[in-house]
């Protein structure tokens, strides 16, 4: 029996369309238009086949198919690309969707229960968006005497470290990481490092008591479980004498370090789900104590950015612990390359007297084969080259190795009770140190013993 | 049906060392009929506590038709407190409080289960006494008192509150009195008397 | 390491359940069964027959107007108020039957219970919602009319577990 | 001379409390997720309660009150209304209680059935206490699993009775409907499932290392206390008392039943939440029991006058209910009304325990405590 609610007007409906027109047309003429030509007229612009691209050069070749693959390969191969897409934030914050979905689903199906079920229609696929929605039109109520400014920008901050650790992950061989430090793995513990400062000036700013017991919480937390975080890397760092993760993950062409360090493995990954506040280690936000914790004041979208901000932050770390103990994108290729020679200059088919005639290239993969701007880097002496297939493989096993990780992430959340705050402190203190020492004199041992290392055996 | 008289102690003998017969005359007043259930409550001042007069309630031992004596048999329960009724054999099941307005009392039921000694544990005993009950109530502060028995049985304590707030019922003694179910700012009648009226019903 | 075994037992028990059905009853595509036709009442044997306590069900041929039922729900719910209807019965001559309104009615069935006149039954329809209050109030010319409902599914319990099916 | 500080006269009713430093005071509840319907008002100094004072009544509704007003048959729909997932225990006393008063006999077949439904209604509610107690020490899966498999019951419930939560079955001098057809079958396929499915709950909940190491040796009530504070049902029998009404003042055919009551020593949390679990495995021994041992036809009601009258006398009578002893006190004044009627529940009778064991605990074992105590605030408040 499906009635229209008695309420609804016509008028107003039509009223509503109609602000929201308005509204949107404001908006675009106002800040979309000078957006567009700040960036077409005013930005670092790149070098395709020899010519500077401008904006005119860029509608133009926009509508030219002979140039549409270099245009869409100089955007592919700029840094706001890798920064905005690919192996930055769009590329987390998709998986982090997908996190949250699967999450909801695999608890659901531990629980006998369905979960998101009617949303998109097949089994609750846009309730994300949905719940997205939902929160963007949420008012946002700010306590009454809170520090306003800080209060603000918490969550702000906190989407904003989350992703600047998701800028140091690199996701396929050949540079395709936001940032290539040489100091790759001390970045990282220097962005860990803010999340309880984070925390505690959201928790301290709010003015209330849960949240400042929550906050409270979450700093004893997040330090404590940091120092056998860093130590249980110390044992790959000490093996392969790099802090590059591009360079770990090379180290590892041939076996994972999870073969030689087990403990390693274990201690960074409760540690891992302490730092993330994940069950059975979520006593931050320990709802049935303490309302909902350090999060407890939080709404609307500001609550939103915090849960996008700890799933960018899950992603990270699950990424972080493919790269350094299951060999990050390495693995066996789904098809052989082809040679460089077979793609760029192609093979000369000679007719019966032994002249060549016609030359066939090899099909590759027409975006990602060749870099656009090879001809600057080649006389700069520099040149990359990536093949297709390459970075492809590469993408495919490390999503794989990261969602596996993921799901023993998510797994006991349905599984383990939530732990007490003496409990917590007792395991990072007592048995998680004491064990990532253990692991650091297996490795020393590995090294001294002449089997791994530099200049070991293998 | 609650009478104050001054007794004297005439006759003691002790059985054992924890038993003892005790005989008592009432100085005015004379002594009631047999009725099932009756039961006598002493009082004594004691002067650790500055004088407050201590009451405690004892079953009566003499025959019923001797009417020159009460006659007591004592037991002294050590454990766990001494010189207290046990609980370890009787524990508060409800104390339900009744409002007679006709008889312009107000009674107070204790119901006592045990759960150690099997021959109790099969039945539930029922104290019952009344206090003076008056028209316009002003609950702790009128003569609606009855002494409490919060220190011969801890578990009582939530549930004379609950008579306190519901019928108004003062118990001295009781270390807590104050409101459990009701509202802080409840300004009528207690509601379980019976002048208090239901709204539509 | 009694830790450890009772760690790999929970998980175990966690992962197991990835493959059992799922139990959930999906309402608006799957509706229980339930047990007959609703409660009834037989007041000769002074015992009611087993079934669902949903909407109520009058008989206008045998209603007396006697009032027993809303006098029942008088201590209980007030939901049963006595109207007039336009068409006289032989039976009825003061031609007022029951109108329930299930704002407040609880199913409780105690106005089944003490109708002697086998004139009001309880069904199995429990879908009333409605968007106003007056919605709710169903006027004896409404509760004559037999609901149609359709419920089929049944608890079934197999070796994948118990589900609706 | 001390300079007399001027002091802001404060409005009427408006307390001024000295605050310490160290001493923070938190209103857990009533709208707190880990509270229930109730307000416990909490002073913690660091992590550690140094106080804590309950401050139930946010769902009184005065059940004691209105009873007055209406007669032996009519109260029956209200009585139920406090624990509405335990109502057939709820309502067994008062029967029972008026049953004495008006002096009538039960069938024996009404006697077994109402064993059944008695039964059937613990496990519904010892499943939503399981349920509640899994979510507040954040283990979603076993607040899921109870309160789905709860539906088993409430199945069965409604093939009784027709309804599903607020069933109203009991009436004085039998039960309301004979059991459907085909019952017997389809309740004993339901309890050997729900068997099966308790064992899953132990691997994942209660041999839960964490859990243990969560639970054990937090809330610890002796047994003397548990005693002297007159606690009862699973919170008396974990502290290693062994007192159940169904086996110790048997009613109705309890006594022909084998009833085991379950006995733990340790009186602690983890001890207090596996009694209640053991006590649905003995459930469905007992309504297996009592499905072999029921006559297999005849009366299921003595007929009651219409509006039945009470002596002048009065009555107390208790069963064992999901959360303890249950017990229904009438006054009656040869009026169709009860003249007065008290509740005494377990759950009232339990929260004297609660500050006694929280003082000194640690704020994170408050939840574990507070619902090991077997505690349903619309119950205590009536």
């Amino acid at each position: 029996m499906s009635v229209i609610a008695p309420k609804f007007r016509l008028g107003y409906f039509l009223k509503g369309i109609f602000d929201n027109a308005f509204w949107i047309l404001t908006i675009v003429t106002l800040a979309g238009i000078p957006l567009i030509q700040i960036v077409l007229f005013y930005m670092d612009l790149p070098v395709i086949d020899g010519e500077l691209l401008t904006a005119f050069l860029a509608f133009t070749w926009l509508f030219n198919p002979t140039m549409q693959i270099p245009l869409i390969k100089s955007l592919l191969y700029s840094d706001l690309f890798r920064i905005a897409a690919f192996p930055g934030f769009g590329f987390a914050a998709l998986i982090a969707a997908a996190t949250i979905f699967v999450e909801r689903k695999m608890l659901a199906k531990l629980q006998l229960r369905v979960g998101p079920f009617y949303c998109g229609k097949i089994e609750g696929l846009l309730q994300l968006a949905g719940d997205g929605l939902k929160l963007i039109s949420k008012e946002i109520i700010i306590p009454a005497k809170a520090d306003k400014p800080l209060f603000w920008a918490a969550p702000v901050l906190f989407v904003g470290t989350a992703a600047a650790f998701v800028a140091l992950i690199p996701v396929a061989p050949g540079g395709w990481v936001v940032a290539d430090l040489d100091v790759g793995l001390l970045a990282v513990f220097a962005v860990i490092g803010f999340f309880p400062i984070i925390t505690i000036l959201s928790a301290w700013s709010a003015n209330s008591k849960f949240p400042f017991i929550g906050g409270i919480r979450a700093l004893h937390q997040m330090v404590s479980f940091e120092i056998p975080l860093i130590l249980s890397l110390l044992g790959v760092v000490i093996l392969t004498g790099t802090l590059n993760l591009s360079e770990i993950v090379e180290s590892q062409s041939n076996f994972p370090w999870i073969i030689f360090m087990p403990i390693g493995a274990i201690v960074f990954f409760t540690a891992m789900l302490a730092e993330l506040e994940r069950i059975p280690f979520d006593l931050p936000e320990a709802e049935s104590e303490i309302v909902a914790g350090w999060l407890t004041e939080f709404s609307g979208m500001m609550y939103g950015l915090v849960q996008l901000g700890s799933y960018l932050k899950l992603y990270a770390f699950a990424a972080l612990f493919v790269i350094i103990f299951l060999g990050g994108w390495t693995g066996p290729m789904f098809w052989p390359p082809l040679d460089t020679e077979l793609i760029m200059e192609g093979t000369p088919i000679p007719n019966f007297k032994g002249d060549p005639v016609l030359t066939v290239h090899a099909p590759g993969l027409p975006l990602f084969d060749k870099d656009p701007n090879e001809w600057v880097l080649q006389e700069q002496g520099e040149l990359q080259y990536t093949s297709g297939q390459l970075l492809i493989n590469g993408v495919i096993w490390f999503v794989l190795k990261t969602v596996a990780v993921i799901f023993f992430i998510l797994l006991p959340r349905g599984v383990f009770p939530r732990i007490r705050i003496d409990m917590l402190l007792h395991i990072g203190w007592y048995k998680l140190i004491g064990l990532a020492f253990v692991n650091i004199f297996i490795a020393l041992g590995l090294v001294y013993a002449g089997v791994l290392g530099p200049g070991g055996i293998m | 049906m609650v009478e104050e008289h001054k007794a004297t102690l005439t006759y003691t003998q002790l059985l054992k060392e924890d038993l003892g017969i005790f005989r008592l005359v009432p100085e005015d007043g004379v002594i009631p009929d047999y009725k099932a259930g009756q039961f006598l409550t002493i009082g004594m001042p004691v002067k650790s506590e500055g004088g407050k007069v201590v009451r405690r309630a004892y079953s009566i031992a003499s025959h019923p038709e001797n009417k020159k004596f009460f006659e007591f048999v004592i037991r002294w329960v050590r454990k766990p407190f001494p010189g207290r009724l046990t609980t370890e054999l009787f524990n508060a099941e409800s104390v339900s409080g009744v409002d007679f307005p006709d008889e312009k009392e107000i009674g107070v039921t204790y119901h006592l289960g045990s759960y150690t000694d099997p021959a109790y544990s099969k039945q539930v005993l029922a104290l019952a006494t009344r206090a003076p009950r008056e028209e316009t109530p002003n609950p702790g502060n009128d003569s609606t008192k009855l002494p409490s028995l919060r220190d011969m049985f801890y578990s009582v304590e939530f549930h004379e509150r609950e008579v306190f707030e519901m019928l108004g019922v003062y118990f001295e003694g009781h270390p807590d009195n104050r409101r459990l179910l009701l509202p802080e700012d409840w300004a009528d009648l207690p509601p379980l008397r019976k002048d208090f009226k239901n709204k539509g019903r | 390491m009694g830790t450890a075994t009772g760690i790999i037992k929970a998980l175990n028990s966690g992962v197991k359940h990835l493959a059992v059905k799922r139990f959930t009853l999906r309402y608006p595509e799957q509706k229980l069964k339930f047990v007959g036709d609703g409660y009834q009442f037989d007041p000769t044997t002074g015992v009611g027959i087993a079934g669902l306590k949903g909407r109520h069900m009058l008989f206008h041929d045998h209603c007396t107007g006697c009032q027993l039922c809303s006098i029942a729900c008088e201590g209980v719910a007030e939901a049963i108020a006595m109207v007039k209807v336009p068409d006289s019965w032989g039976q009825n001559k003061k031609a007022i039957m029951p109108q329930i309104d299930y704002g407040k009615c609880v199913f409780c069935g105690l106005c089944v219970d003490a109708c002697p006149f086998y004139a009001l039954y309880m069904s199995n329809d429990y879908e009333l919602s409605s968007f106003t209050k007056e919605g709710l109030i169903y006027t004896p010319a409404q509760l004559q009319v037999k609901p149609q409902v359709q419920q089929d599914s049944e608890l079934i319990i197999d070796k994948r577990g118990a589900r609706h099916g | 001379m001390a300079e007399v500080i001027p002091t802001k006269e404060m409005p009427p009713g408006l307390q001024v409390e000295n605050v310490d430093d160290r001493i923070m005071t938190l209103n857990v509840g009533p709208q707190h997720p880990g509270s229930g319907h109730m307000r416990i008002i909490v002073k913690i100094d660091g992590d550690y309660i140094v106080d804590a004072d309950p401050d139930p009544g946010y769902v009184h509704r005065g059940e004691e009150k209105m009873a007055e007003a209406r007669n032996y048959i009519t109260n029956i729909p209200h009585l139920e209304r406090p624990v509405i997932h335990d109502s057939c225990n709820i309502l067994y006393p008062y029967v029972l209680g008026v049953e004495d008063l008006v002096g009538i006999e039960v069938p024996e077949r009404a006697k077994y059935v109402r064993v059944i439904a008695a039964e059937l209604n613990r496990c519904i509610y010892i499943q939503y206490w399981l349920a509640i107690y899994g979510i507040f020490l954040g283990h979603s899966t076993m607040f899921m699993w109870p309160a789905g498999d709860r539906e088993l019951f409430i199945d069965l419930m409604e093939k009784i009775s027709g309804a599903r939560v607020t069933h109203a079955y009991f009436v004085p001098g039998g039960v309301r409907n004979d059991v459907p057809a085909n019952f017997e079958d389809v309740c004993l396929r339901q309890v050997n499932y729900f068997e099966k499915r308790i064992k899953e709950y132990g691997d994942i909940f209660y041999d839960n290392p964490i859990l243990k190491a969560r639970t054990e040796d937090t809330g610890v009530l002796s047994r003397e206390d548990a005693i002297r504070l007159g606690t009862t049902g699973s919170v008396l029998r974990a502290s290693g008392v062994d007192y159940d009404v169904r086996v110790k003042e048997p009613y109705d055919v309890y006594d022909e039943l084998d009833v085991h009551t379950n006995v733990l020593k340790a009186g602690d949390s983890y001890a207090r939440s596996k009694v209640p679990w053991l006590d649905m495995l003995e459930s469905c021994n007992i309504i297996r029991q009592a499905l072999e041992k029921m006559p297999k036809s005849g009366s299921i009601r003595t007929k009651l006058k219409p509006n039945p009258k009470g002596g002048l006398d009065e009555v107390y009578r208790r069963v064992e209910s999901g959360r303890g002893a249950a017990g229904c006190y009438i006054v009656s004044k040869e009026k169709p009304e009860p003249y007065r009627l008290k509740l005494s529940v377990g759950s009232f009778r339990n929260l004297i325990a609660l500050p006694y064991l929280l003082k000194g605990e640690k704020l994170g074992n408050m939840p574990a405590v507070y619902w090991s105590l077997n505690y349903w605030p619309v119950e205590a408040d009536r």
